[in-house]
């Protein structure tokens, strides 16, 4: 098919002055290939739009190129166009000249203006329609990990219709939600909710529980996961077209930040919940109970929080002195503020240091001895009890599964997120989402957001129980592919697989509904095997070459 | 004349041996000075063989040299430089010239050395070498001729007892064993603990073989530092570490023999093992120091 | 190619797009010798791409994705910098000065910082001057 | 398979130096897979070299080309039409791809782009161990697997020297002691009678230089 262009200058309404637009036309309209050079007002409104569509019609070309604003304002609406015109989509290509060029420079602009065309319509006449086709998927979700957000995620798929099957490796479900004593901010003891929340459960329609399992594989890619859960010494494969991870966290403390060991004296936000619910076992109750945060380095939310709701219910039970050391409490949780002005307001003693106190043990009671950075004094006390921080660290098997799935971790041995500001619960593999503390520091408040978006998510993905995909638009050429196996270490959407072509060839290829379209394998493969349509190395160098011709 | 070291091993006596190091040319006056000094007060001296693949004046060389002033010389002997033909040829001439011990060992590698593009051989290891050794001395080579005229040695091998991990070292060790060997020194030890450990196993598997330890002379916390960080298979304990820091600036030396000293002796006290062998590595000169703080 | 300090621009279109049109919205005036091309991702950028693009007569080379530990993608923007560091080894073995290709991170709302990479690769440039492979040089 | 390396850009333009065309010619086998010979490695030097030669106001010609297997004399025939136009073949092969290009257009010069380096896999993403030294005398059945002759930096058969750290090897603490490799894994296998074996010198003569195999079957 011959290539025919037509192009088309949006002068933004006649506010691009710098640009000489007759100049560009005479200049373009005498390169090959190209039909006619329009220059339009206003291609964004009503009436450019219909002008361009008569003039695509009329002139019967199949590549559109369009020098206006920036093709994140505009780009998806000419395609739209396009597409109502049955022209293919991928045939259009865009010059930004007004944030790129016009907005950008205060002199005559003409000559760039120009390249910026010259280098959209080198690419243009490379390009290649691209197919879009409609892929079945698979609509059950499995959820991993039976505490409050996957319980939460469990009941949210249901509500909306979505068949869900938590996995819980623990004999029932409850995850945390058991073992807190208080949680601020929820209008309900963690019990109740549990409670609440396991009976929803029972009750909801399209919800399977199974306790005691565990995922041990993860194959294949969005909308047709199959995985297999192990369960009483029998392991099984299931198919599943999206994953939530809520497997939460592992509660520890770390003795070698004390440089002591826990005793009886000095013990762990757990151990002082076991005491707080069963508080027989306490021979008497203690007067002065000192809190500690922070002391390695800065405590998070969670950690925090806990402190809080223990020092309270300290105060409530017992009526004991209760003292928080700590560098920089984190009250940016929900309710932590009230939370904090409600155990101020109860008496709680709040010291901040900065140096790391002196912690010592004699007669039977421990001293901590701290530098007050406000009141700039010293300070000593002696308690019955002192509480050490508890920190969020990730579950164990993380490491195990983060290979299963192929996700990363983050420093902290946490579930690495994609862009966790643009993406906070996706994994960076389509279909897979974390959620709640397994992705690293959240209170509950967050864990809900989170239960929501990654909810959301997935209903994106599968409700309708198809996903439209662009056919091919990374491609693996199966003769030129080595089968090295690069491209599949690479992707960091884990959208690429080999597969066996005949008896004796295997090679790569993508997986059109888990590719994200980053286009990190086409720049890796040694082979030069991979393009990616709309950006192969041909249509980049086209680029690169109208510059300054 | 020195009393042949097969029989000094045999006596039941607390074997002490020293080392010698070849210098890197010919004045020999430095080494010949260092001979006369130790020939009398230990019971064989060790002469490296191209200690840590740095070229050097040859071993055999130096093991006449000790002959010829009245010492007994150990033949040390590693895999690294020579293939099966020039080991064995060596071995001949030795034993034709009276040596009469010989420490196989497998030799550090190429490229820690002044020669970093030199062929490493390792056509042999330091087991085979102990087996081509007894083979000679039934009168045959290795490839099955006969010799005209065979050796007969005393041979030893070294062990690593604080290798990480130590259990392949133990394999490796007991497979030595097998091979026939008369006596086994052993890496630098700091730690008798540790070292304790490693005799109770070695008594276990064979009574016979002697036991050396290795004595390495430190010179200063620096230097026990360093050998934890870079040097294999050797462990000062961070005790023997703060000893050391702990000596006024200048005595560390002092500090180091006198830590040396009370290692032989509680060795010796404590009868731990067989003997010691003594690597001051270019202090040679404060050996009989070192004897003295042991009381010996 | 006109002029001797031509700059070709890789944009990840999640971030240095973005940052490109900013700047123009808020009318920062940087120099008019850069050429965004738009990728989809910093990771995407080939080590060929931009020797070829030397070969074609740029003078300068930006490669601009994501902030760290913020790629769309994970690690396009920590290849693409590991590739820029290969590709300056390989135009240093050409003889040509490494400085004349960088990676730039930037955040979509960094308009500041895109224009100041810019910029400061031409004043780079000026004190570099042009490149010795004017015209394209022999093609194949 | 066989891992290899590029040259400096230095070296090989001294190699090619006063030729004003060549082929550079590309391997898409063993050197492909390890980033040093295919079409993107051909692609990398060509331009390189266009850019090196350009910027001394050189002229270079280049063209290239990337076949199946550079060790096989029917494929590289391939090259022939290609051949007549250029002074000289630059190839990415292994060295053995470079002698059959050589053999096959013998009045044409051939140069290497590539040093052959070993007989390796790939540990992860980019980086590939030597872990066979095609020795001619396999033992990998008695050592778990792990081979000492190419993982053990002195190649010994009795167990490990004295150099081992932490498992680490004396040359080099970024590898692994291999003797220390095959314990572990004779261990986990209830093997380590293995380990006790004494194996004595072996024949390094298995292969006579230059090797050849001759198959049995027709």
């Amino acid at each position: 098919m011959q290539v025919k262009i037509g192009i088309f200058l949006c002068d933004c309404g006649g506010s691009l002055r710098n640009i000489d637009f007759p100049k560009i036309r005479g200049n373009l309209e005498k390169l090959e290939g190209v039909a006619f050079v329009d220059i339009s007002h206003n291609l964004c409104l009503e009436e450019g739009g219909k002008a361009l569509a008569s003039r695509i019609l009329s002139e019967d070309i199949n590549r559109v190129v369009i020098a206006a604003c920036s093709p994140e304002l505009c780009e998806h609406n000419f395609m739209r166009l396009l597409e109502s015109l049955r022209l293919n989509p991928n045939f259009l290509s865009i010059a930004n000249i007004r944030e790129q060029c016009s907005w950008a420079h205060k002199e005559d602009v003409t000559g760039k203006a120009l390249e910026l065309l010259r280098m959209a319509i080198n690419k243009a006449r490379l390009l290649q329609p691209l197919e879009r086709k409609e892929v079945p998927v698979n609509q059950e979700v499995l959820v991993v990990g039976g505490g409050f957000s996957g319980m939460e995620s469990t009941l949210e798929l249901s509500q909306l219709g979505l068949r869900a099957t938590l996995v819980e490796k623990g004999s029932a479900l409850g995850g945390k939600l058991s073992e807190l004593e208080g949680f601020y901010g929820l209008g309900a003891s963690p019990k109740e909710m549990l409670g609440s929340m396991t009976r929803a459960i029972e009750e909801g329609k399209n919800i399977e529980v199974l306790t005691s399992a565990e995922v041990t594989r993860v194959e294949g890619e969005v909308g047709n996961f199959t995985v297999r859960i192990r369960r009483g010494g029998e392991e099984f494969p299931r198919s599943f077209g999206a994953i939530i991870f809520a497997t939460g966290y592992r509660a520890g403390i770390l003795p070698r930040d004390f440089e002591l060991r826990p005793s009886v004296n000095i013990i762990s936000q757990r151990n002082l919940i076991e005491i707080l619910q069963a508080p027989e076992k306490l021979e008497r109750k203690p007067e002065t109970i000192g809190f500690i945060l922070d002391v390695s380095d800065e405590s998070s939310r969670l950690a925090t929080l806990l402190v809080l709701n223990n020092a309270l219910a300290v105060k409530e039970k017992w009526g004991s002195e209760a003292y928080v050391f700590c560098r920089n409490l984190k009250v940016d949780s929900d309710g932590a503020e009230k939370l904090y002005r409600e155990a101020r307001a109860t008496g709680i003693a709040f010291l901040k240091f900065e140096k790391k106190p002196q912690i010592s043990e004699e007669d039977g009671r421990v001293k901590v001895e701290a530098k007050d950075v406000l009141l700039g004094e010293e300070i000593s006390l002696s308690c019955d009890i002192l509480v050490v921080e508890e920190k969020g660290l990730p579950p164990e098997g993380t490491e195990a599964l983060s290979s299963i799935l192929n996700i990363g971790l983050d420093s902290q041995g946490f579930y690495q997120n994609e862009n966790v500001y643009l993406y906070p619960v996706d994994s960076g593999r389509k279909g897979i989402f974390l959620v709640g503390a397994c992705r690293g520091d959240l209170d509950i408040s967050r864990a809900s957001m989170d239960v929501a978006s990654a909810v959301m998510g997935v209903c994106e993905l599968l409700a309708s129980g198809k996903a439209i995909v662009e056919a091919e638009k990374v491609r693996v050429d199966p003769d030129k592919c080595r089968a090295c196996l690069t491209c599949i270490r690479v992707c960091p959407h884990g959208a690429i697989r080999l597969v066996r072509v005949n008896t004796e060839k295997e090679v790569a290829q993508i997986y059109d509904l888990a590719c994200e379209g980053c286009g990190i394998c086409a720049a890796i493969c040694p082979a030069k095997a991979i393009d990616f349509e709309g950006y192969t190395d041909e249509q980049i160098l086209a680029e690169v070459e109208a510059i300054g011709e | 004349m020195a009393i042949p070291f097969r029989e000094v091993l045999n006596s039941g006596k607390f074997v002490i041996t020293g080392e010698v190091g070849p210098p890197k040319g010919t004045n020999l006056e430095k080494m010949i000075h260092h001979i006369d000094l130790l020939k009398e007060r230990v019971d064989a001296l060790n002469v490296t063989d191209n200690q840590s693949s740095v070229m050097r004046f040859p071993s055999l060389g130096t093991c006449l040299l000790i002959k010829e002033h009245g010492g007994e010389p150990v033949f040390q002997m590693t895999c690294r430089d020579r293939n099966r033909l020039a080991l064995q040829a060596d071995l001949l001439f030795a034993y034709a010239r009276g040596i009469r011990n010989v420490l196989c060992l497998t030799g550090d590698s190429i490229t820690v050395g002044d020669h970093k593009e030199a062929k490493a051989v390792f056509d042999l290891d330091s087991v085979q070498l102990l087996h081509t050794v007894h083979t000679l001395e039934s009168g045959w080579d290795i490839a099955g001729n006969e010799l005209d005229g065979a050796v007969e040695f005393c041979v030893g091998a070294c062990v690593t007892p604080d290798a990480d991990p130590i259990e392949p070292q133990l394999i490796k060790f007991e497979k030595k064993v097998q091979a026939g060997i008369q006596f086994c020194q052993t890496q630098a030890i700091y730690d008798l603990d540790n070292f304790r450990k490693f005799m109770e196993y070695a008594r276990k598997l064979d009574k016979n073989t002697k036991i050396l330890a290795g004595i390495v002379l430190l010179v200063g916390a620096r230097m026990a530092r360093f050998m934890n960080e870079s040097v294999p298979g050797i462990y000062v304990p961070e005790e023997l570490i703060d000893e050391l820091a702990s000596a006024p600036k200048g005595k560390g030396l002092e500090k180091g023999i006198e830590i040396a000293g009370r290692l032989i002796r509680q060795i010796k006290e404590q009868a731990i093992c067989d003997g010691v062998h003594i690597m001051a590595i270019g202090r040679e000169e404060l050996v009989p120091e070192i004897l003295a703080a042991a009381g010996l | 190619m006109g002029g001797n300090n031509k700059i070709v621009a890789f944009c990840c279109e999640n971030s240095a797009c973005a940052a490109a049109d900013r700047a123009g919205k808020i009318r920062l005036y940087y120099p008019d010798n850069v050429r965004v091309i738009r990728v989809p991702c910093a990771g995407r950028v080939d080590v060929l791409h931009i020797l070829k693009a030397f070969e074609k007569g740029a003078d300068g080379v930006l490669v601009m994705g994501c902030q760290e530990e913020a790629c769309r993608h994970l690690t396009g923007n920590t290849r693409a910098r590991e590739r820029v560091k290969y590709a300056e080894i390989l135009l240093k073995e050409s003889g040509i000065d490494g400085e004349r290709v960088r990676m730039v991170n930037l955040a979509p709302e960094m308009a500041h910082k895109f224009a100041q990479e810019v910029s400061e690769m031409t004043e780079r440039l000026k004190g570099l001057g042009p490149t010795p492979i004017k015209n394209g040089g022999p093609q194949r | 398979m066989i891992v290899a390396e590029r040259k400096p850009l230095e070296e090989i333009k001294e190699m090619i130096a006063g030729y004003k065309r060549i082929l550079i010619v590309g391997c898409g086998t063993c050197v492909t897979i390890c980033w040093a010979g295919g079409e993107k490695e051909v692609g990398i030097l060509s331009s390189q070299l266009r850019l090196a030669f350009g910027k001394d106001g050189n002229e270079l010609l280049t063209s290239e080309v990337t076949i199946e297997r550079q060790c096989e004399r029917e494929m590289v025939e391939e090259l022939r039409d290609k051949v007549q136009e250029v002074e000289a073949i630059l190839s990415l092969g292994c060295g053995a791809g470079v002698q059959t290009i050589a053999e096959v257009f013998e009045e044409t010069p051939v140069y290497p782009a590539l040093n052959t380096k070993f007989v390796g896999m790939p540990e992860r993403e980019g980086v590939w161990v030597e872990t066979c030294r095609a020795c001619g005398d396999c033992l990998l059945g008695e050592t778990g697997g792990i081979c000492p002759v190419v993982r053990c930096a002195k190649g010994l058969l009795n167990g490990p020297c004295g150099g081992t750290k932490r498992g680490k090897c004396e040359v080099d603490p970024e590898k692994d002691c291999a003797w220390t490799l095959i314990y572990r894994r004779l261990e986990k296998q209830g093997r380590l009678d293995l380990m006790r074996k004494y194996y004595p010198p072996r024949n390094f003569q298995a292969v006579t230089r230059p090797g050849k195999v001759e198959a049995l079957q027709a």
